[in-house]
């Protein structure tokens, strides 16, 4: 225990790195959404936009901690043909150069290959260059299979610490996490939501002794939001179910993929630049840190 | 009684893989457990008891099938579930976990339902405790099953149609953990069967086990011994673990798991569609709605569509404690198609004047043809009432040549 | 226990109006009805009791209404005849007659039905028991039933349509009592109610008397001495009788028989309709279906149509033995509308988890509108479930405006 | 009783003479079916035919005895407005010389006039000219009160014998007759047959040792029903359902009433008639006795 929790933030240095300097600006979309070669172009305006970390999703047929906007990507990524498989030929085609952390559930990590567990899903993972991930299912309670995986071969795993996460069960979590801590904004399941909930400022003061990057998700919608989260002390926003309405629209529209991508990339930039305000409204108070 | 394991995990089955939010609630829920049901902290299980009793009509008798007996030649016992309120086993649970809610201090009940036999079951138990319920059900199911939401209604609770997926049991599921999610808080999820996290799987087992322990000291009664096997249907598993549970110990007693084998045991894995739903015979190790379980799944992991002429086995997880039971070679699992479950509804309506569930006709159709195998003394859980399928029925009889059936033309195209 | 008279007559009312070819029948099964029931000649009673419980679900437990004691400041108890085998006090009935007809050696059952629940319970009587049964029911009936039809079907009786006359209730007892007629040799008529000629009221008294038997020990063990008063709904008067039958001579009970009032007590002579089932509280003494009693005529003596919104409370007649006791002052023969039944059925859905038959419902509407004169315990008898009016209550529902209702709209027009 | 059992065949002496001379017809009509008017051609056309006794029925609303033949009669007549008043009325008003039975339910002899019990339908009987009843639904047990208002105003009461009487029951039904007896050929309910039972001879049999007129009745359809019935030792026939069924006819095929009070006339005759040949084969054997 003791030497899991030296290691923990440590598996991977580009996650860390992308918290080092400045606010990371998370976003999330599921691959194959809601085809192959258009999510491709997405994902990569995504990093034009300003992107220092992207979640990826590969979609499962229960997503039980997801909203209807994202249940509906699951739907149309599986409807597209994604398959584990397919999403990690997906990441090697990929021209991206920020890391790509993995958001899945864990039946399809433990299924992969041909020994049960999820070790041959890591080292697939491994292989086409993902560096970490994030699973929605998996409490720190049953990680550690997961998390010896990941230490084999260098990947780091996210975790969620919700609202409702105190005492005992935070230190199990923040001895298991690495690379960042996904930061709940509030309960309930993903989707883009009006005003920020009062329920993120008491979580990261109850993280404020960990030394690991807190990325605060769950319902950021606008920039001024981005701007209001980082000012209270996020290292990072995680925007999903805000950027996968764009592809959703455009799906339904059939606009273009060029211009939904368009729309994601400026969606995208500003995120980012409200992200980047806030953090230059905290910039004192992170220094006398 | 089988055993509490302290860590939720039956083997490597069960466990705890829901969203991190969540957690809380079920560490809670696992103290409340803990306190209320294993130690019966205020005379929770006493009152539990009590309720079973006057308002659910416990003990179910026990009953000597004189026409089955007959048939195979050997003494065939009912277990009468079929005439608790609500008219199956469901309510054993639902009434359990609601009234574990309002020891807890919750103020809000969520649950899901297929068929709607759980979501009956659980609006029935919030009116008489007075607790508001909201129950998730697919939108193809809400179609399916109007009568059903009907009697949700006038017992008080609101029904909320989903519409993700095929919109049934599967999606429903995933829906009530949304929602739990978002109001743990105050909110208690009333899952329907042995399946979920820890503690449900070995929760809704102790609120089930009853018919067990009942069904034991009965066949005792009436025969000076025990059973030599006992026939229990297979969904979640909540009728079998709690027909099966008081049984565990003696080893000489043979528990069979009779699954819906549906159309046929192959799977369409391009489809992603099971045409049955025998996770225990034919289904993978996997993670399904928060345990680890047997599931149906194609090999990349993703949930399979399953399917039975019975709603109420139509889930495509099972219980982990089964999933072990079987493993360990405790438990037979064994499947029967739709045509033996829908012959042995009639069997069991014409011989003994019993409508079955479809889903308690299943263990008859096993039954029938493996009577054999089975001993001289046989005891069947008929889990529920077969009322909820009378339009089902009509419609599957007309497809097929059924000797026990009757002429049913005049009901040919439904009521 | 009220007293059996041996001449078969309650005061005036009772007596055996049928035609000389049935008389020899009668006779036969008074005797009969004297060794087996009375007697337990060949331990026909001790059969009888095992298959209540183990067949019939019995007993079935009385319950304390903990909302609606509050709700009225005083202790209301329920006893649950709905969650009988069948869901209604009917089975008590029809599994003491087909038993009795197995113990006189009839070879063949026939009997009646209006909403089709007393058929219902025969068929499973006679599955259960082994006897062909042929059930006379009226056509409009049959189109208002379907769903009870077809269970009689399934297990596995002869559903005769009867054409004449308005097709209900009233023409299937005349038809059945004409089939009993032609086969009076091998066939025993099980009649549905306490009516019809001796000895059928005192027999279907007697084997209903397990009603009351059992409240007043439960009453008794749950607050340490008797009810207040006693509510039953009355159409026929089985259910009533059955709940009042052990009470009869506790002097200190009051006995209600909440008759169906209809939409109106008001009667239109010219079409010979009767908009109500009030028998006991607007009936003249007349001879009807082989007893003398109170019905529901016109001057010259034509039997009425008439109405109630349960079907089964939908009869012109009432028992003899229940128009005595009203005439002795020792049983109150009171009322509810259609209107005030729903209202109630709404009212216990809700507030107590339990959806009563619509027969059973006026019971509680007497209850909402008279509490303040019952007493401080008041037991009510539920004599049947619900679930066989869904289709009804939607209907009626609509009509109405009802406060305790929830909001129905998607209903509209039925499933 | 002992009085009681030797009025009882000589209330009225019309019925006895009815059978005093060879076999009586004793045919039975619903009254007032399908109209008031018809119906009282269609009784006198019985007379034509050569009725020696008539039953008149009054339609009662549940009509447990009958077969679906009269039973239909009864609604039909119901329909058309008869009632116990205008029953007394159509009596009065036919014109016809041989005797009258009513035939009906005890409950519209119990309601009628201002007191309960049969009394003033029974003293109305007697005004109208009435000879006696017969009252399915009334059994010996329960007549004490009919008979004794027949007693007083000099009306027969005429009772069912069916093939299941016997014993102790045959006796107390045989001290309470008068007029004739009805003798029900086979169980069951009325309506026209195509043979003629064999429980008719056992019947008769029985009541050989009583000294009533015994008439038959119950599905009698043809002469040669009604010779072999006489031949067999009836003193009379009863006949209902096959008269009734061509007043059926008649009104569903909207016929003239005299057509059908014509097929109805020499439907009587051909009954008549056979009655007389069977009585014409036993005649040695009636002499013999
Ligand atoms: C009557 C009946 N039996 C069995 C089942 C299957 O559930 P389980 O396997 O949890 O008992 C259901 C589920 O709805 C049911 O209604
Ligand atoms: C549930 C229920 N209650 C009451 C009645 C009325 O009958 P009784 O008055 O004979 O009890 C019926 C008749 O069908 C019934 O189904």
């Amino acid at each position: 225990m003791g030497d899991e929790s030296e290691n923990t933030t440590a598996a991977n240095p580009e996650l860390a790195a992308a918290f080092a300097d400045g606010p990371a600006f998370v976003p999330y979309l599921a691959a194959g959404d809601p085809d192959y070669e258009s999510s491709l172009q997405y994902v990569e305006a995504l990093e034009r936009g300003g992107a220092d970390v992207i979640e990826l999703g590969l979609p499962f047929s229960e997503p039980i901690a997801e909203g209807p906007t994202i249940q509906s990507a699951v739907v149309r990524a599986l409807e597209g043909g994604m398959t584990p498989d397919r999403f990690f030929e997906f990441v090697e085609d990929l021209a991206v150069d920020v890391p790509l952390v993995c958001m899945t559930y864990y039946n399809l990590i433990y299924q992969y290959g041909d020994e049960p567990g999820p070790r041959p899903f890591v080292e697939r993972a491994a292989e086409v260059g993902l560096s970490g991930f994030v699973v929605p299912d998996l409490p720190a309670e049953e990680a550690d299979p997961l998390r010896e995986a990941c230490d084999e071969f260098g990947l780091d795993l996210v975790f969620i610490v919700a609202p409702t996460t105190r005492g005992e069960r935070l230190e199990r979590i923040m001895s298991q996490v690495s690379g960042y801590v996904y930061v709940q904004a509030r309960l309930g399941v993903t989707g883009a939501q009006d005003d920020v909930s009062g329920q993120t400022e008491q979580s990261l003061d109850r993280l404020a002794d960990y030394d690991v990057p807190k990325a605060v998700g769950f319902g950021i919608k606008t920039g001024e939001h981005a701007e209001r989260i980082v000012a209270g002390g996020a290292d990072g926003i995680i925007v999903g179910s805000a950027l996968v309405d764009i592809v959703a629209d455009g799906a339904k529209d059939g606009e273009s993929a060029d211009a939904v991508a368009e729309r994601l990339e400026s969606k995208a930039r500003e995120l980012k630049q409200g992200a980047l305000r806030g953090y230059d409204q905290r910039v004192p108070q992170a220094e006398g840190k | 009684m089988t055993q509490t394991y302290a860590d939720g995990k039956f083997g490597e089955y069960g466990g705890q893989y829901v969203p991190e939010a969540l957690m809380p609630a079920i560490e809670e829920l696992t103290d409340a457990y803990q306190r209320y049901v294993l130690e019966n902290e205020d005379g929770f299980m006493d009152d539990f008891r009590a309720r079973l009793r006057d308002f659910g009509g416990r003990p179910t008798p026990t009953q000597y099938a004189e026409r089955l007996s007959e048939r195979y030649d050997r003494e065939v016992y009912l277990k009468r579930e079929d005439l608790l309120h609500g008219g199956a086993h469901k309510l054993n649970n639902a009434l359990g976990q609601v009234l574990l809610a309002k020891y807890m201090g919750k103020e809000r009940i969520v649950a899901e339902t297929g068929a709607g036999q759980h979501g009956t079951a659980t609006a029935m138990a919030a009116a008489h405790l007075d607790m508001p319920c909201e129950i998730y059900m697919g939108e193809t199911d809400i179609n399916r099953q109007r009568p059903n939401v009907f009697r949700m209604r006038l017992n008080g609770s609101e029904v909320n149609p989903v519409t993700t997926g095929r919109g049934t049991l599967k999606e429903a599921i995933s829906e009530t953990m949304r929602d739990w999610a978002t109001n743990v808080e105050d909110t208690h999820y009333v899952i329907g069967s042995v399946v979920g996290p820890h503690p449900f799987p070995a929760m809704v087992r102790d609120f089930q086990a009853v018919i067990s322990e009942e069904a034991r000291r009965q066949v005792r009664e009436k025969t000076g011994g025990l059973p030599d096997s006992v026939l229990a249907c297979a969904g979640g598993g909540s009728n079998t673990m709690g027909a099966f549970a008081n049984f565990v110990d003696d080893e000489g007693v043979g528990l069979y798991a009779v699954e819906a084998g549906g159309s046929s045991l192959d799977v369409d894995e391009e489809a992603g569609v099971a045409p049955n739903s025998a996770s225990l015979s034919t289904g993978e190790e996997g993670v399904l709605h928060g345990a680890r379980t047997k599931i149906l799944q194609d090999t990349d992991g993703q949930i399979m569509e399953s399917h039975s002429v019975s709603a109420g086995l139509d889930y495509a997880g099972v219980g982990p404690e089964l999933a072990r039971l079987v493993d360990d070679g405790r438990v037979n699992a064994v499947n029967v198609d739709d045509d033996g479950a829908l012959e042995a509804f009639h069997r069991l309506s014409q011989l003994e004047g019993i409508i079955p569930a479809l889903e308690s006709a299943h263990a008859f159709g096993y039954l029938e043809e493996n009577y054999d195998d089975l001993g001289d003394v046989v005891l069947v859980n008929v889990s529920g009432r077969g009322d909820k399928d009378l339009e089902t029925v009509i419609e599957e009889t007309e497809k097929r040549d059924i000797d026990a059936a009757p002429s049913l033309a005049e009901f040919s195209g439904g009521f």
